[in-house]
């Protein structure tokens, strides 16, 4: 199972500042192992972003996203104490979801 | 995170001066965009994702004796995590020796939870209870954030230690004739631009021996200063240090004394 | 293994000396015997770097004691006059080869780890951008070595071929062949004296250093 | 039951067509079967272009990258996509001389700025660009060059 991401969301103004690492191994298919065999791709797909529950960011990535992705976006009208939860999926249907309090 | 107006108006400068000004100019602005580089990548380490994994491994159950690591004896009694980081490798009764982070917590596994401490040893980097290293280990340090180096020296083994780890990093040998002082035994050098330490005194705050473990942008791993030594070794053309091996220890002590006072930014960033 | 002894045993005798000097202050832990132990108990081979890349010859032996400082004066000398002798000048008396390759060869700096697949010259790069500024374009460059930009030119070699290039030709060479034969404890790859590089690989790093066509030397 | 391959080749088909029909939806729909696959192959801004049913790009000061100068190591580098304007659907992120150039593509909603940073993969140096897809069919982009140095021993 995939681990959990970090997020932090930190209010300012009429907008929340939200900053996401992920884990994952954004895995590109065009690497080779020791052995000189091909690593197959794996890397997250679509991530989304959800203010108090409500979709208000989907994103697809390709697997030139870096490894353990970082993500910072700005969500209007959040503030403290409201909930931003974050998800993703990869291209092997693992996911992941996650979820914070505005601060 | 962007660039403001005023910053970019300083890179375009940098630029113009790249463009005409000789070797001195282009070698600032390629230091100074490294430097911004870096700041970009300051804010969201991807260490912390280790931490909160480390964390994890700590208060879990694990092993053939199903118990968690929280009696664990880093120095400063069973269960004291918070200012440990910051002073091994130091001397343990218990053991009898001079341990490392590594090599003291490959004894708690293996007392508290079963672990086999040589097997553990062996497993290539990055893979099966390697993985529970980088977590504990990222943790670890984090717990001791912003506290300040000090090693105890005051038992007769951390001395031998010190004096072994100082003639370990001096030991010239290889094709190369390389030894640690090759590259960390002067101060304000680099090799391509990355800017080499001198280990052989304090460097400051947050740099060399207490940039480590740090989570390595190159290879998108985290590595403690048993992987960071190792890598060393590789590329000081040395044949293979064994994880937790008596050189990697001393030489964890000369490093650690050494840089007494510095602030510890582990677990950092690193190329 | 019994040159290994031999120096693990001239070292241990020097250790002796210096401790007498100090017996006052009470026993001390016989150092090169434990450091000796330390370095065969902590590696092992892997791949093409065997542990015996970890036996010293008299100048690593007598550096390593140095701790950074200079073997007295009568032994850095000793190992001086031994690095000259081991140079071998090229054997067509042709010194200057391609700076092209040269440059590649500069940029590369892979080789004899224990990653590298072949020990050969020719799995080897020699490194040289990890520590000197070469041309100008390469901003990339270490600073451990002295910069190396112009250095023909600032040497006044207009013909690598002619009479008077001959001195600085020859002083290069050696020093890229065994850069201990000018400084016992260079921190310099003895690159022709290791067998790391190849006359020809040499010749084309000359080319790029001393020929007047190289971008080193505009 | 389809499989995975199945669902996205043929997400990507009807993600494509609805591109093509000017149809794909600006605002989020948390459904993963509509992976632009095609968009994510494109080596070329034409051919990227055409996958998400775009214009051709004009670049506008109006949109901003942000990015190094110099990356000290190209398996990281930290990039921005943003823009002043109103009426932004989607914000795109592409390094030229990668393998595809799409890295990242963000769909805008009223409830977030137009404003996204990530850090991406470059297996070399180049020009890295935000593109901006406007609600009125204008596509917009900014450039940037990003060098990406050897950094340590090259070994």
């Amino acid at each position: 199972m995939a681990d959990p991401m970090r997020i932090r969301a930190q209010a300012a103004g009429d907008k929340a500042t939200v900053r996401v690492l992920m884990a994952h191994e954004m895995e590109t298919g065009q690497r080779k192992d020791a052995a000189g065999k091909s690593i197959p791709a794996w890397y997250i797909q679509e991530v989304t972003a959800q203010l108090n529950g409500k979709t208000v960011l989907t994103a697809q990535w390709g697997p030139s996203v870096a490894k353990n992705p970082f993500l910072q976006f700005n969500v209007k009208g959040a503030k403290a104490g409201d909930k931003i939860g974050v998800a993703w999926v990869d291209n092997k249907g693992d996911k992941r979801t996650d979820e914070t309090t505005v601060s | 995170m962007r660039s403001t107006p005023t910053a970019q108006a300083v890179l375009t400068l940098l630029a113009a001066c790249m463009a005409a000004a000789p070797t001195v100019a282009q070698q600032k602005s390629a230091a100074d965009g490294i430097a911004e580089y870096r700041a970009m990548l300051a804010d969201g380490n991807p260490a912390e994702l280790f931490e909160a994994k480390g964390e994890d491994l700590w208060k879990k159950k694990r092993g053939p004796k199903n118990a968690s690591l929280e009696q664990c004896d880093l120095g400063k009694g069973p269960g004291v995590v918070k200012g440990a980081f910051v002073e091994l490798p130091r001397y343990f009764a218990d053991t009898s020796r001079v341990q490392d982070l590594e090599s003291r917590l490959l004894t708690c596994m293996e007392r508290l939870q079963g672990f086999d401490p040589v097997a553990i040893s062996k497993t290539a980097f990055g893979q099966g209870e390697q993985l529970t290293m980088e977590g504990l280990t990222a943790w670890i340090s984090a717990e001791s954030r912003g506290l300040k180096f000090n090693l105890p020296q005051a038992h007769a083994d951390e001395r031998k230690t010190f004096e072994l780890g100082k003639r370990a990093f001096f030991y010239r040998g290889g094709p190369y004739d390389f030894s640690c002082a090759s590259c960390h035994g002067q101060p304000d050098k680099r090799i391509r631009l990355q800017d080499l330490p001198d280990l052989t005194k304090n460097p400051g705050n947050g740099i060399g021996f207490a940039a480590w473990p740090a989570y390595r942008v190159s290879s998108g791993e985290m590595w403690s200063m048993q992987r960071r030594l190792n890598d060393c070794f590789r590329q000081q053309r040395f044949p293979y240090p064994g994880y937790a091996s008596d050189v990697t220890i001393a030489l964890g002590v000369y490093m650690g004394v050494n840089a007494k006072g510095a602030e510890s930014i582990a677990p950092a960033l690193k190329r | 293994m019994t040159h290994k002894k031999t120096l693990f045993l001239a070292a241990a005798a020097a250790a002796t000396v210096l401790i007498a000097g100090c017996a006052a202050m009470g026993p001390k832990p016989d150092y090169d015997t434990l450091v000796a132990q330390m370095m065969t108990g902590s590696f092992r081979d892997e791949g093409i770097a065997k542990v015996d890349r970890l036996q010293q010859d008299a100048s690593n032996a007598a550096c390593s004691q140095a701790q950074g400082g200079s073997p007295p004066e009568a032994v850095a000398n000793a190992i001086q006059q031994a690095a000259l002798k081991s140079v071998r000048m090229p054997a067509d008396g042709k010194f200057i080869g391609d700076w092209r390759e040269g440059e590649k060869l500069a940029q590369n700096g892979r080789g004899m780890t224990w990653t590298d697949k072949s020990a050969a010259p020719a799995a080897n790069g020699g490194n040289c951008y990890n520590c000197h500024q070469i041309t100008k374009a390469e901003i990339s460059y270490g600073t451990i070595g002295p910069s190396l930009y112009q250095y023909g030119k600032n040497r006044g070699v207009t013909d690598a071929d002619s009479p008077t290039a001959k001195p600085i030709i020859e002083y290069t060479w050696t020093k890229l062949w065994n850069a201990k034969a000018y400084n016992a404890c260079s921190g310099m790859p003895r690159f022709g004296h290791a067998g790391l590089l190849d006359e020809k690989q040499l010749k084309d790093l000359m080319a790029l250093i001393l020929d007047p066509k190289s971008p080193v030397n505009q | 039951m389809h499989t995975r391959r199945e669902m996205l080749t043929r997400s990507a088909q009807v993600a494509g067509m609805l591109a093509a029909l000017g149809m794909l939806p600006g605002v989020a729909q948390a459904q993963t079967a509509r992976y632009n696959t095609a968009a994510f192959d494109a080596k070329t801004m034409a051919d990227l272009m055409k996958a998400l049913g775009g214009a051709a790009p004009v670049e506008s000061k109006d949109v901003t990258i942000t990015g190094p100068d110099i990356a000290e190591n190209g398996a990281v580098v930290p990039v921005g996509a943003a823009t002043s304007l109103p009426g932004v659907k989607r914000l795109l992120l592409l390094v030229e001389k990668n393998p595809a150039m799409l890295s990242a593509m963000f769909d805008v909603s009223e409830a977030v700025e137009p404003n996204f940073s990530t850090r991406v993969k470059m297996g070399q140096s180049s020009n890295v660009f935000a593109v901006a897809m406007m609600a009125d069919g204008k596509v917009l982009y900014a450039a940037k060059e990003v060098k990406v140095t050897l950094g340590g021993c090259g070994g």
